[in-house]
């Protein structure tokens, strides 16, 4: 029992130090933002289409959109595979 | 031939998504399977070196700084990627060819997570986009937790849970980090983050840069199943078909170099990164080694040891020259194919006895010859012994550790070594060489041929790799020399 | 000052959620928090975002928690 | 006025840390599943507050507006579409993990971590 007490109370600390650090760096960073590449989507997309969001998910970045969309798919297979269908062959 | 750089992704994508929909045409889906995952490991040798720009859009200048930015998502193909993804090809042929031999009915679902998870691995080590590398990271853990769900051995529901949610907490992290670095570069592209640090646009001691390695570490960490996560990893292993477990162990050393790669260009300037590298590299070692010794599961077992072989990759890449580096992926490349072929030959004496424990196990010697011969090179290729590619990969490890100035570090891979040796060895004997238990039935049980051609071939690359190393490690040389 | 609100709402309800002993109402509260980030992500400018935030983690995901609460056990915290 | 940029950042912040807290050291499943999914929402709800602007627009170019105005008074919109990806990523996890329970309390009958999640090699061990 004492080792699962140690190891919640290190656990907690390392939270505890983790959280503060990102408390610590979310101060700073609202001053460092810099826009970057968004700038030049929003140069480049009005030429595209009035909504730079879905210029930039299903132009500048559809590959990304087809990975979310066969993430979708995949979880649902997985799903299904979990409920018992499509289990591996004659095992069954 | 450049065009053909996405399709390395597409086809397995496409072909995923065409047997899972088709999968009750049995005959139909098994030929389609056997035609597309023979184009695997064909495609990378046919296509050029080269970049391939998403959508068209070419990298544009920024007038404000005076810096170049890639708008769209960029895949980059070089020798060090097509030697990857042409290992992965392979073996995901050969993973198949076994499944599709050892089953009469296909399962769809199964089919299309192997197709999927080989097509995750391939865009991870293909991309220059940090975020696109997260979309592929995030499919890649579902189709191995699939996978690992799939093959109905006991308790196999309670790892894929186990692992989903500590994939949970380890890849939020890792989105994280990718946000603190796009709100300090504004960009999700390697080559630009890399540029903004180079150049100092990003304070590169400034806490938030540092929170971000931090961050995307910890990501790396569950990744490759590095200490802490060493258990869960090895775990998955055991918990998964033998030849759904080559396979995803060659899916963890995959994700693991295309992600530190991608750290390293981004994060070399600072020094307490390679500190941090080869601190877990070493405790990944020690730890995998002396917890392979325990096991009695020798699927565990070999789980363990490949969990230190990663280390070994780790160290390489944590003493950050170019010999080490080098030396690193090959032994990357190496631990692939060696301990696929060991996870196909113990499945393959799975397969004949219905036991795991080593301790009911003895005088298999005698009964399948071929699977101990082959399973022994492949052994001692793991341990480092000569002229195997191990041996090769490892003995420039240690060069270079002797060359940075660590022969502690050196001395220690050689122990690390010597320990792998002893396990194997161990095992070996409990399994092969003692006399065989009276309660063992083993008449009339056959090896599938499948596997036995599978160990061939990789039989045949391990002794390729050990006898002419220069193929491989003279491009891989001039690949790091472009990221240093 | 609607997003000072917001915020505490956030946290509040994301606490509550976790020391609830009927899991039902952790789902609801889920949900709660959910929709009040989708209101947020229309302050922060991204009504896109906020549409699909509002859907998944606004119904769809306590909707999927309630499933499995209702195949389980309901209480224990 | 409070800086409505910082003040959303430290709710995500907080967010993250209260799913993080819950999913390490909740015994309830299900309550770990629900922190794992604050987790997701609180690094979405970061990333977004990134791409927000002071006194900017939505980046949606209107009828009538001038072109290199909007340009330089927008949000940006690359997080915005990251986002997007990243809200259905947690949700698909998040319904597998939730299968996965769901499948398991049939097992065991108890949403426990502690009985559900227990070392395997130790219960191989206690089931012999």
């Amino acid at each position: 029992m004492s080792n699962t007490t140690i190891r919640n109370l290190l656990a907690g600390i390392l939270t505890a130090i983790f959280s503060a650090t990102l408390f610590d760096a979310i101060f700073h960073i609202s001053d460092m933002i810099y826009p970057g590449v968004s700038f030049i989507y929003n140069t480049l997309g009005t030429q595209i289409a009035p909504n730079m969001v879905t210029v930039v998910i299903f132009d500048f970045r559809a590959y990304d959109t087809l990975g979310e969309s066969i993430i979708l798919l995949t979880a649902g297979l997985v799903v299904l595979l979990i409920f018992g269908r499509g289990l591996l062959g004659d095992k069954r | 031939m450049n065009e053909l750089i996405p399709l390395m992704v597409i086809v397995p994508l496409m072909a995923a998504l065409l047997i899972s929909a088709f999968s009750k045409f049995n005959t139909v889906t098994k030929i389609f399977a056997f035609v597309v995952a023979i184009c695997l490991p064909i495609i990378p040798l046919l296509s050029n070196y080269g970049l391939h720009y998403f959508g068209g859009y070419e990298p544009m200048i920024n007038d404000a700084v005076k810096m170049m930015y890639h708008p769209a998502i960029t895949y980059s193909f070089t020798f060090l990627q097509q030697i990857f993804i042409g290992a992965v090809g392979l073996l995901t042929f050969l993973v198949i060819f076994i499944y599709l031999t050892k089953y009469r009915k296909v399962s769809g679902p199964y089919l299309f997570l192997l197709f999927l998870g080989t097509a995750a691995v391939t865009a991870m080590i293909l991309t220059d986009d940090i975020f696109h590398m997260f979309v592929f990271f995030e499919i890649l853990a579902l189709a191995q937790v699939g996978i690992v769900a799939a093959s109905s051995i006991d308790y196999s529901y309670e790892m894929a849970l186990k692992y989903m949610v500590l994939g949970s907490i380890g890849s939020p992290m890792m989105l994280l980090g990718i946000g603190f670095l796009l709100a300090l570069t504004g960009s999700v592209n390697v080559t630009d983050i890399a540029a903004a640090v180079h150049n100092g646009l990003v304070d590169a001691t400034s806490p938030v840069f540092l929170l971000s390695l931090a961050l995307i570490f910890f990501g790396w960490l569950y990744a490759s199943g590095l200490p802490p996560f060493h258990t869960i990893k090895s775990g998955i292993y055991s918990k998964a078909e033998p030849h759904g477990a080559a396979l995803l162990q060659s899916f963890t050393v995959i994700s693991m170099i295309s992600i530190v790669l991608i750290m390293f260009r981004i994060y070399a300037s600072l020094p307490i990164f390679e500190v941090l590298i080869v601190f877990f590299s070493i405790l990944a070692m020690i730890l995998g080694v002396s917890l392979a010794l325990t096991q009695t599961d020798f699927r565990r077992m070999i789980g363990f040891l490949a969990v230190g072989e990663l280390g070994f990759i780790g160290l390489g890449i944590g003493l950050g020259t170019n010999f080490s580096i080098t030396a690193g992926l090959f032994q990357a490349l190496n631990e692939i194919v060696i301990t696929a072929l060991l996870f196909i030959g113990f499945g393959a004496i799975v397969n004949a006895t219905n036991e795991v424990d080593t301790r009911k196990l003895g005088g298999l010697l005698a009964y399948h010859p071929k699977v101990a011969i082959m399973l022994l090179i492949g052994g001692l290729a793991m341990a480092g012994v000569p002229p195997l590619s191990g041996f090769q990969s490892k003995l420039m490890l240690v060069q270079a550790s002797l060359s940075c100035g660590f022969p502690e570090i050196s001395i220690l891979a050689i122990m690390v070594s010597i320990a792998t040796f002893v396990v194997f060895v161990k095992t070996y004997y409990t399994m092969f060489l003692k006399p065989k238990p009276n309660d063992l039935e083993l008449e009339g049980k056959d090896v599938p041929r499948a596997m036995i051609f599978a160990m061939g071939v990789l039989l045949i690359i391990v002794i390729l790799l050990g006898i002419f190393p220069d193929v491989v490690t003279n491009g891989i040389s001039n690949f790091v020399g472009g990221i240093l | 000052m609607l997003e000072i609100i917001l915020c505490i709402v956030i946290i509040l309800s994301a606490i509550l959620a976790l020391i609830q002993k009927d899991l039902l109402k952790a789902a609801i509260l889920t949900g709660i928090a959910g929709a009040s980030v989708a209101v947020l992500f229309q302050v922060l400018l991204a009504p896109d975002v906020a549409l699909t935030q509002a859907i998944v983690e606004g119904a769809i995901i306590p909707i999927f928690i309630a499933l499995a609460v209702k195949k389980t056990q309901r209480s224990d915290g | 006025m409070a800086n409505v940029q910082l003040v959303i950042l430290l709710t995500s912040v907080a967010l993250v840390v209260i799913g993080l807290y819950s999913a390490i050291f909740i015994d309830n499943i299900i309550k770990k599943i629900i922190g794992i999914s604050f987790i997701e929402e609180g690094v979405n709800l970061f990333i977004v507050a990134i791409g927000y602007k002071a006194g900017g627009v939505v980046p949606i170019l209107m009828p009538g507006m001038d072109t290199s105005w909007f340009a330089s008074n927008a949000a940006y919109p690359l997080p915005f579409g990251l986002v997007l990806t990243s809200i259905v990523i947690g949700a698909s996890t998040l319904a597998v993990m939730l299968a996965l329970v769901m499948v398991l309390y049939r097992r065991y009958g108890t949403l426990s971590t502690k009985v559900m999640l227990a070392d395997t090699s130790k219960k191989e061990e206690y089931d012999e």
